[in-house]
């Protein structure tokens, strides 16, 4: 059973230098093409949600796997992925699923309302058998299907009927597009009437695979500041050689070993709620501070896009905002460790 | 002791945050970011209200805070076309200080530094760019890296090697400054794309092929640039210093602003502790980076500068301004990665590098401190 | 802008160093903190030299700053004799201040503060000690928990409620604040042991049993208590920053001392970069805490004290020592752990807790500052 | 085989409680009493390196258990357990190596070349059959033998003639004597040529067994203040109920299931030496910054010995000294990092 993870953990190591690598910078520029996109499928990195046979049970370890060495050179692709899968977790129509799994169309899950900070401008209603209205916040908005909560509180998933509207700021995950969408639609499903709680429960289940790509960000970016002090000289020494460098670098491997660790013991345990949100919060912690202790690390260099170090820097906050609401978490974390509700006054 | 603004300053400050509040639209901040585009005609504008006041060092501090406060990309824009002038002020003969200074000080002229080398950043010593003695001219070969206003300046104050260095430790000996012009033949400017933040500045790597320059160009004496050089970064390092207060009280203007938003929206009767410990603790490190950067510049203002406190403000001020940024991120979520905060966040972090890193101000401050102690 | 010390500062800075040097010998330090004895022959001494000179806020300031400097127990007993005097100051009648205020600061009489309950700590309006009007006096009962000076003060300025708040929210009303003296009848003060650090200072639990107290010990109105203490917060707050930067300046002098002596001893050319970034950090939030103290400091004794910057100076001078002596015994290892460095390191911790815990004085920060901005 | 360590770990919590946890102040200002010595032996505590057909072969799971679990009632207990098996990993004579597992009388060794800050101003030389001289810094000055180097760089076992002198300064673990101790003995042994390797070597044996008493500390002070934040109100709420205290401490905990979970992953590895390292780095300071939290979230009760929770703020900070050379350890964990040395200039 090991060997078989290491078989994967190869094989997304020998997809990304063959088919990320070299165009990791293209995909933050240009967004990620379909030929891409085919390839992930074809890997079947788009269906670990709907595996013939496995129904809708994910071998979160191989998931975890795969989105964690996405990351180290796309964390945009790894989102790219996760968002796929997740929307698969959620939509039931064999159709699409199909589609979407094997790449031909693609689908995403709009969070917004699970995040902190959000403060929506714009309504998404039904009327009578229509949708109409807005919806922000959606990222990787060029997508074929989105998945949304209305203002109602049901779960719908969109069909058609949408178009992408006002773009966001794009902090991280440059690979997709993160719109508000304008939406007049009669094609469309309800998968629930209480919506955020299913839409919140898909969530939780993706704690770990969230964490993953934070674990991944954490390790792309330190693996390049290690090789960039050893050939890096300042002041007649490699960078290496300086204390605070070796031993904040090293002092950041320490703890990525133990994340990591962390990590593949959890996928083994019947229960681990509990223990995901441990792993959620530490590792986008770790994520925000070794992605910039990277960056630190390369200097002036560390500020350009071309040695890819810059974004890890960005796509870690952006994670942390986009995949993760800290003080619900943390809300959540409270009450587990003490037994009752904690930190609410 | 006294902590109390001059009225002057206060002037400033409130012409600079009027100024930033008609011409910095958001609408200008995000197209010069999106499109990396220096932002001349704001330049053009400042220059005619004359929003640097050269006259009056604290005043331009306190501008520099103010505007970018509003934004970073434009504020820093705006605010380094004299670039390098004090090494005319103080090293330049009568010559260079009326021919290249003064027009830059009169707003007509836009002038850069050119120190940094590729491989070489906060190792200013390991300068690689040759000056050759021919005739009544030098003859420069080489290159810059990182250099704000490359594509921009009319002229440069660069920092080239003029003898060998008399051994691998004395690397700081014989290197001298310049200035040269950039429409000198072989000089070659290349924009640097893709910077990470500050996106409305220009930034470039600047080529020196063959060169010539005016031996009456060598400023000061041969020999001496190194020195020259840090006594300059010992002047600019107090107005980064400024750059990160600004950026620091713009990310806390957010937090503020959404703080109170949060209170009158959620109508929960008081703001989660969370919310108070993120500005009180992002207040009190622009208070604490406040005061260090005041108490330097006034060191330096009255000629006597203290390069341990000035190497103390610009770390942490830096620092703070990073600080700020993140907190106020993590603090807005979704409502500041879709706002100028993520734009903020982005600019923020080129003040731990330019200028000397974070990790070089701290060495200096305790070389200096153990030196005086008369340890090592 | 002026950040240089006045004269007068400087030279009590300078008495206090002295005093310091020569009676706050390494011996009685070790044996105060062993023994958890009170210095009260140190005490003697320091008021027959003067060396808290009462006419001149500034000058205690600095002293309280060197001394504890030198030793963190010896500098605060030395210093707080006088503690809560400012309450009798501000808000006693004539009679209060002839009859008690005067001899303390005479040196003549040493007092204390009676705020803090047990189960009460930083929420002081919890206060549960009651004093009941009888005729011509008061009868209090209840009891104060790590009161300063208990076993040792001739009196007390004492917070207790006399009336009922009229809701929980409100429990800061019908509060009253009273000189109590220890030789009343009922009175009973109970030392506390085995405190982590500052353990030369004495620390009692107060009791009062029926303890009848004159009504001319009333200070000022009846139900004003809460906010004369908080009014007296803002003043002994800045009297517990200058305790911390004492502290840290203390930490960093034997960094310094050991990072001196591993050069010479080691002979390795230069100072491995922990020892610099660790004596440069230290440096700085010194550096910043002190600016931020004396900015409080001068709002404060020019009338017109500032409780956001006031705050801010306790908070982060308080973490500035404790950082410090963690970096200190950190760097120093061995050489640390068995010197005086342990003691200081566990004396440090207090600063965070007492006046006001680091984690109210950002509620305070942040609340006041929301407030200003027309938030909630 | 994991049954066996959960009926270890309930053997030593029921020995905390019976033995420890209310004598937990009474060991700190009187010392560890022969009753507990005796009891210790009892439980095979103070023989895991000296055990009937395991040869010198430590259980290191089970040691460490033992280590975190004493730790979190008294850290001096947990170092006393700790010197003594190190002593037994270094001596070699049957008598004597029986006489301080069965606990009759006790073997300390002394660390101090191998600490930062090392400063001595003592001299300790072997003269033909004597030695004669001090020995600073050492910990557990009461053992009747005592392992240490000398000048000339052997490694020494003392046997008699020897006493203690000038007390040292306690930080920590004051459970414990720490003096400098006064010597002239012609009763030695000498254990090794090249002192201090085999000193350094038995060290590192015992980074992990030094990390799992980290981890006890920060447990031991976590659940005090947990405890605490749950029954103490100000401003009319429980501690808890404030989101920096909840959340503060959730935090902490999410470091604390890590740091174990991985210690119980390393010891199961063939080679462990870069890993222990990890551990032992990040588990010191998270000794430090959870004790610290866990004074500050009792207020000024934390400040007072009654309450228990200052001794770990102090222990964890003596422990990072008295068992712990960041500088040097640092430098080892770098070159593994970087491949070749690392951190010097």
């Amino acid at each position: 059973m090991e060997e078989e993870y290491g078989i994967l953990e190869n094989t997304v190591r020998d997809f990304s230098a063959k088919f990320i690598e070299n165009n990791a910078l293209k995909i933050e520029n240009e967004g990620i093409n379909e030929t891409l996109i085919r390839s992930l499928a074809e890997q079947g990195f788009l269906s670990m949600a709907y595996q013939q046979g496995v129904g809708k049970a994910i071998d979160m370890k191989a998931f975890a796997l795969i989105l964690e060495n996405l990351a180290k050179t796309s964390p945009s692709v790894a989102v790219k992925v996760l968002l796929t899968n997740l929307f698969l977790t959620l939509a039931t129509e064999e159709s699409i699923l199909n589609e979407v799994s094997s790449g031909s169309k693609s689908g995403t899950v709009v969070l917004s309302e699970l995040l902190g900070g959000y403060s929506p401008k714009e309504r998404l209603a039904i009327n009578g058998n229509r949708i109409q209205g807005k919806k922000e916040f959606v990222v990787d908005s060029d997508a074929s299907f989105i998945i949304t909560l209305v203002d109602s509180g049901e779960l719908v998933l969109l069909k058609s009927g949408f178009s992408k509207d006002a773009k966001h700021k794009r902090l991280g995950f440059r690979g997709l597009d993160f719109s508000t969408i304008s939406v007049n639609s009669d094609n469309f499903d309800v998968i629930a009437k209480n919506g955020l709680v299913e839409l919140r429960n898909a969530y939780s289940r993706m704690a770990i695979p969230i964490a993953a790509i934070a674990i991944g960000i954490a390790e792309g970016s330190i693996s390049k500041a290690v090789e960039y002090a050893k050939v890096r000289m300042a002041f007649n020494h490699y960078l290496k050689d300086f204390q605070p460098i070796a031993f904040n670098l090293s002092s950041n491997l320490a703890e990525l070993s133990m994340l990591k660790q962390y990590l593949s013991y959890i996928v083994g345990l019947e229960k681990n709620s509990t223990e995901a949100l441990f792993l959620k919060t530490r590792s986008m912690e770790a994520a925000k501070e070794i992605s910039k202790n990277a960056l630190q690390t390369h200097g002036g260099y560390g500020y350009l896009e071309d040695f890819g170090v810059e974004k890890f820097y960005r796509d870690s906050m952006a994670l942390s905002i986009l995949f993760y609401n800290e003080e619900k978490e943390m809300e959540q974390l409270s009450e587990y460790v003490f037994d009752s509700k904690a930190g609410f006054v | 002791m006294d902590f109390d603004e001059m009225d002057d300053m206060k002037e400033a400050r409130e012409r600079a945050r009027t100024f930033a509040e008609k011409y910095f639209t958001e609408e200008l901040a995000e197209s010069a970011d999106r499109d990396e585009k220096f932002p001349m005609d704001l330049v053009e504008i400042s220059r005619k209200e004359k929003i640097l006041d050269f006259s009056n060092p604290w005043k331009i501090l306190v501008s520099i805070e103010e505007l970018c406060r509003r934004d970073p990309g434009l504020g820093i824009s705006v605010t380094i076309t004299a670039f390098g002038s004090e090494n005319l002020m103080l090293f330049g003969s009568d010559y260079l200080k009326e021919h290249y200074m003064n027009s830059v000080l009169e707003g007509k002229k836009t002038m850069g530094l050119g120190v940094t080398e590729a491989g070489g950043g906060s190792d200013v010593s390991s300068v690689r760019t040759e000056a050759k003695k021919e005739g009544d001219h030098y003859v420069l070969n080489g290159g810059k890296m990182f250099i704000s206003n490359g594509q921009i300046a009319d002229f440069f104050v660069v920092l080239a090697r003029t003898s060998p260095p008399p051994s691998p430790e004395k690397r700081h000996r014989g290197l001298s400054t310049f200035v040269v012009e950039s429409s000198a033949p072989g000089f070659t400017a290349n924009k640097l794309h893709g910077k990470l933040g500050v996106r409305a500045t220009n930034t470039a790597e600047l080529i020196f092929d063959n060169v010539k320059v005016p031996e009456q160009n060598l400023i000061g004496e041969e020999g001496k640039g190194f020195y020259y050089i840090m006594t300059f970064f010992n002047i600019s390092r107090i107005y980064v210093a400024a750059q990160g207060l600004g950026i620091a009280q713009g990310a806390l203007d957010r937090m503020m602003e959404f703080a109170k938003n949060s209170t009158n929206l959620a109508n929960e009767g008081d703001l989660k502790e969370e919310i108070h410990f993120a500005i009180a603790e992002v207040a009190t490190r622009i208070e604490a980076a406040r005061n260090i950067t005041y108490k330097a510049a006034s060191y330096l203002f009255n000629f006597n500068p203290n390069p341990v406190v000035t190497s103390m403000a610009k770390y942490y001020a830096a620092e703070t301004a990073v600080f700020a940024a993140k907190k106020a991120l993590e603090i807005t979520g979704l409502t500041g990665i879709t706002s100028k905060l993520e734009r903020v966040y982005r600019d923020s972090k080129i003040l731990e590098i330019w200028e000397g890193t974070s990790e070089v101000e701290k060495l200096i401050i305790s070389r200096m401190m153990t030196k005086n102690q008369g340890g090592n």
